[in-house]
């Protein structure tokens, strides 16, 4: 099939199936003769050891870094300049600090979102959509890394055959043995962050983290194929894109009914109890499982292209 | 409460979702969702501006059931609402009429994120005409950032991802000068709802205590967003990044990026710190300086480019710099041109980008000056759009460029004479530059190859090949209407948009001037 | 100089970081380098907002015993602020270094003016 | 209590300082793991768990390993183009001659990534 077409220059096989016959519109410069090449190559290298004009980039350069330690130094000094005049640290009379919003966040913040961990209680309640754009970012900057890095599928293939030792060690009895035993700890820890976003320092996003951390290692340990039996493209799929949506349709439902005054169906629970905290729980799952997703991912495609 | 004051939010929460959708579509299924959902959401920000232009005023709308300060929220008038109705044509217009191009442009399995792409941008763009919630602004100008890099980099070259580096730097640097800025307002306001940060600010500014760090935050946020905006010193990136991705996000990025940033601006000068406090400070005045600079620089380094796009991307840093310009003459009149020139630079920037694509398909995909020769010829529907497009930048009657010079000129006489006369002097050179590049390439386009006489041996090899012997064009290089009916249309569709903008300005800017008023 | 630069040290030191993270994205030639001076940046900024929501003597914002006075947690708003900007920032480094890594792969340098040496050559 | 923290910030200047200053890459990687596990103990002492949480988990752990990957990345890439030049000497053709796609075809089945 595309043997032919690999030996004539057209495909190829190792980077993304991609047809290597130029763009139409990339106005590569038509091919040259060896002549034509030499008299480009000692072009380029008279632009390159030309005097004049190098001195010419050398005086910009220069330019360039005076102009900028002068804007770095100025912006310090403003910087500097302008903190002696804001309000002290520590003080609990500052503007920020004694204002309404802090007020309530921390008098009524138990009443209304059920949450003992005011923080947590904070972002996902009353500034919820500030929270779901920042899940959002995650989920963009996902998309970026794979238009990026992401190979195709045979490739992949093709490639785990011939040389998975490039990327992972072959066997290492240590990292193996670290990992068997530290990625359950890890693996329960980060479950129970995510559980007890609402009672305890943590959340979504910390205990996605570290769930993600704990599939970083156990990848880094045992290698792609092992990992793939639990957690390959469709699964991954599956995950992020279910996480993202229940957040949103939550989100959603929340927004909409607290808007139009509707009351809200979801009931706040019992205060201190893992299910209380009202739509707290669910999203923090949700954020929990998308930001997993998303840090494992990250690190697959940078090491594999792929997941 | 009516209906319809949902319907802003729903139109960014379905963005998101189709967004998240279609990373798990197929292409063909991504492209129906986005468009669906573009058309959509013009037709819901057209009954917001129904809605809005009944009540005549502007609605808060609580994101969630925590009113002012606690929650989020957005907030619309006229101006929002006509702003994201024409975003949303833009952007329709612009994706569809790239979309020929997109096989070539995108690597085969990716194409399902390009929409993904799209529809958080257009999302983000959504949040931030709507938002009034600063901390949310900062949040959806990062989605914005690294959706528009993402759409710079998906055509996969050397020079995009080196102009994906650059843009990132840029942008970066102005985010954190943005969320320096919001911080300083944050410490000393006590408040991240625009509204209420106003308030505290007016009571700072009477008072006095505070004075420094106010002016110090307001600056460093409008720094922040001119960096991010592409204003003169800062647009090292813009061409590559214009000039080589993908047709339908160069379109994007020049019309609609840009703009999200500017409006925000606008949002910040208006709503947060009030436009008096802002005039009299000195930020207007630098901004001023920088927008009359970049409206020179900008055309000059068009003038000089031999290649058709990267000359429309520095023909963009200079209408950049009439947006500053108009800024930074601190009188409403100056910001309702800006207001007005941001709509016709956007309608005509993405049609001149979409036809420059036309222009040079049918030149064996070579962009420079030498091979569009008679492009217009073989390609007429774009050829036309390049000449309206043309005309409606250099500020010919009837089409949107001229009413937005003439508010500008407008705007201009009413100044004091220190800036009346740089004004007035740098909007007439502005205008010869424009002409002088713009019609020197529709006269380039317009020759007819076989006219050519004698001078054979200038011609490119590619082009010798194409004229043949006799002078004669191949068929396969002419592209007509009925080819390609969904450019056509497109190109067609914003003729009209233009044409429309042009004559029915009166009515635009009646709607601008109230929602400027209803803005605070 | 206002009468608050000492007490406000931590701010300072902040400032200071952001400045330096600042410069490095400015002045660095290298790539790596450059982002590590962005995520300093960041830190720099997230470090003033943190500092500004301290109140000596207070707790973080934790619940416990049913106590609910302002008198009792320090403000909890910078902190939620900053957990937003944490996980912006790890988004946009990771965008930039998978830039980095096809930088690197089409001209093998991480230098970036050699790549616009290289992108000279090919001639804009 | 204030001796400690001003310390730790001095701590925190001397790393970012120093990352600037290193000339090799992974140094400067490590030097800014440490610059984050120092933040979030400043955290801690700002009485913010939550962020201590999330900075040693994403600034220390994730971050971090995405840096590392990326300079194993990188070698990787550069060890490939030596295995190119010494098995056939193609350096005098310009890469830039070359689009982006074959760059790595005249390996024949050298490992991509």
């Amino acid at each position: 099939m595309s043997f032919k077409s690999w030996i004539n220059g057209e495909e190829d096989l190792l980077l993304n199936n991609l047809k290597t016959t130029r763009r139409e519109d990339d106005h590569v410069k038509p091919l040259l003769t060896d002549e034509e090449k030499k008299s480009e190559n000692s072009k380029v290298l008279n632009k390159i050891y030309n005097v004049e004009d190098n001195r010419r980039l050398k005086r910009f350069d220069k330019t360039y870094r005076v102009v900028a330690i002068v804007f770095c130094v100025l912006l310090a000094a403003a910087m500097l300049f302008t903190i002696s005049y804001l309000p002290k640290v520590g003080d609990p009379d500052t503007p920020a600090n004694s204002s309404v919003v802090s007020e309530r966040y921390i008098e009524s913040g138990l009443q209304e979102t059920g949450a003992t961990n005011i923080v947590t209680g904070m972002i996902l309640t009353y500034r919820a959509f500030d929270t779901f754009g920042e899940t959002n970012v995650l989920f963009i900057a996902t998309v970026c890394v794979m238009v990026l890095l992401m190979l195709d599928e045979k490739i992949l293939e093709k490639l785990d055959k011939t040389s998975d030792r490039i990327y992972e060690p072959d066997y290492d009895p240590i990292l193996t043995l670290a990992a068997k035993v530290l990625c359950p700890i890890i693996l329960l820890f980060g479950i129970y962050i995510v559980l007890n976003g609402q009672l305890s320092p943590g959340g979504g996003f910390s205990g996605g983290a570290i769930l993600g951390a704990a599939m970083i290692l156990y990848n880094a340990a045992m290698g792609f194929g092992k990992t793939q039996r639990f957690f390959n493209e469709n699964i991954y799929k599956v995950a992020k894109i279910t996480a993202l949506c229940m957040y949103g349709l939550i989100g959603t439902y929340f927004y909409i009914t607290g808007a139009n005054g509707i009351d809200n169906m979801i009931p706040l629970g019992t205060v201190g109890a893992i299910l209380s905290g009202g739509i707290i729980l669910p999203i923090d799952i949700a954020v929990g499982i998308e930001v997993a997703c998303t840090m494992y991912a990250f690190y697959a495609l940078f090491r594999r292209g792929g997941l | 409460m009516d209906f319809v004051r949902n319907l802003p939010a729903i139109s960014i929460l379905a963005c998101m979702f189709a967004a998240i959708i279609s990373s798990g579509l197929p292409r063909r299924a991504a492209r129906f969702l986005n468009y669906v959902l573009i058309a959509a959401v013009g037709g819901m920000s057209l009954m917001c501006l129904a809605y809005v232009m009944n009540i005549q005023g502007s609605v808060v709308y609580v994101m969630g059931k925590f009113p002012a300060p606690w929650g989020n929220e957005i907030r619309f008038g006229v101006l929002e609402c006509l702003m994201a109705l024409f975003f949303s044509v833009v952007m329709f217009l612009a994706v569809l009429g790239g979309r020929h191009k997109m096989r070539d442009e995108v690597a085969k399995g990716k194409e399902f994120l390009y929409y993904v792409l799209i529809d958080l941008l257009f999302s983000s763009l959504l949040a931030l005409v709507y938002t009034n919630d600063i901390f949310t602004a900062y949040v959806f100008v990062e989605i914005n950032t690294i959706a528009a890099a993402g759409l710079i980099v998906i055509r996969e070259n050397g020079r995009t991802i080196e102009a994906g580096v650059r843009y990132m730097v840029m942008s970066l640097m102005g985010s954190g000068l943005l969320l320096a800025g919001i911080m300083i307002m944050y410490d000393v306001t006590g408040h991240l709802l625009m509204s209420n940060i106003k308030e505290a600010v007016d009571q700072i500014i009477s008072s006095g205590e505070y004075y420094i760090p106010v002016i110090v935050a307001i600056a460093l946020m409008t720094t922040g967003l001119c960096i991010k905006s592409a204003l003169f010193p800062f647009h090292s990136w813009l061409p590559d990044a214009y000039g080589y991705s993908t047709v339908s996000s160069a379109a994007v990025l020049s019309s609609l990026v840009s703009k999200g940033y500017i409006f925000l601006l606008i949002k910040l000068f208006y709503r947060v710190v009030g436009f008096e406090v802002i005039s009299n400070s000195h930020i207007l005045r630098i901004m001023f300086v920088f927008g009359l600079i970049a409206m020179i620089s900008g055309s000059v380094s068009a003038i000089k480019q031999s290649d058709i796009r990267r000359m429309i991307a520095f023909s963009s840093v200079a209408q950049i710099g009439y947006i500053y310009m108009g800024f930074g003459m601190g009188t409403e009149a100056g910001m309702i041109a800006s207001i007005y020139h941001i709509m016709s630079h956007a309608a005509t920037k993405s049609m001149l980008f979409i036809s420059a694509i036309g222009l040079t398909d049918v030149s064996r995909g070579s962009r420079d000056f030498k091979d569009l020769t008679g492009a217009a010829l073989r390609n007429k529907v774009a050829g036309v759009g390049f000449l309206v497009g043309s005309l409606s930048m250099v500020g010919i009657p009837l089409f949107s460029g001229f009413i937005s010079k003439l508010q500008f000129m407008n705007a201009a006489v009413d100044l004091s004479l220190q800036k009346m006369l740089p004004s007035l002097i740098v909007l007439g050179i502005s205008t010869i530059l424009n002409a002088v590049y713009f019609m020197k390439t529709v006269i380039r386009i317009y020759t007819p190859v076989t006219k050519v006489e004698g001078g054979m041996e200038e011609l490119t090899v590619m082009e010798g090949e194409r004229i043949g012997i006799n002078g004669v064009v191949h068929e396969e290089d002419r592209i007509t209407f009925r080819k390609q009916i969904l450019y056509g249309t497109v190109i067609i569709l914003f003729i009209l948009l233009n044409i429309i903008l042009g004559v029915f300005s009166n009515e635009i800017i009646t709607m601008i001037r109230m929602g400027l008023e209803m803005f605070a | 100089m206002g009468p608050n630069l000492l007490a406000n040290y931590s701010e300072a030191v902040a400032f200071i970081l952001f400045v330096i993270g600042f410069a490095n994205l400015l002045l660095q030639k290298n790539l790596i380098k450059k982002i590590i001076g962005l995520n300093i940046m960041d830190s720099g900024l997230y470090l003033f907002l943190a500092a500004k929501g301290y109140i000596t003597g207070r707790v973080a914002p934790i619940v416990v015993d049913g106590v609910q006075s302002v008198e009792a947690y320090i403000n909890p708003v910078p902190s939620g602020l900053v957990l937003t900007g944490i996980v912006v920032s790890v988004s946009v480094t990771a965008f930039m270094l998978a830039l980095t890594v096809r930088l690197y792969k089409r001209y093998h340098t991480l230098n970036l003016d050699e790549i616009s040496m290289w992108l000279n050559k090919e001639g804009r | 209590m204030i001796i400690f923290m001003v310390i730790l910030m001095g701590i925190l200047m001397v790393c970012a300082i120093a990352v600037t200053a290193t000339k090799s890459l992974l140094n400067s990687v490590l030097v800014f793991m440490g610059f984050s596990i120092v933040m979030s103990i400043i955290w801690i002492l700002f009485e913010s768990p939550d962020l201590a949480i999330t900075e040693a988990a994403v600034g220390a752990g994730v971050t971090t390993v995405l840096f590392l990957a990326t300079l194993k990345r990188i070698k990787a890439i550069d060890l490939e183009e030596n295995l190119i030049i010494e098995e056939n000497d193609q350096s005098e053709i310009p890469s830039w001659a070359v689009a982006e796609n074959n760059e790595k075809v005249e390996g024949g089945a050298s490992d991509e990534l």
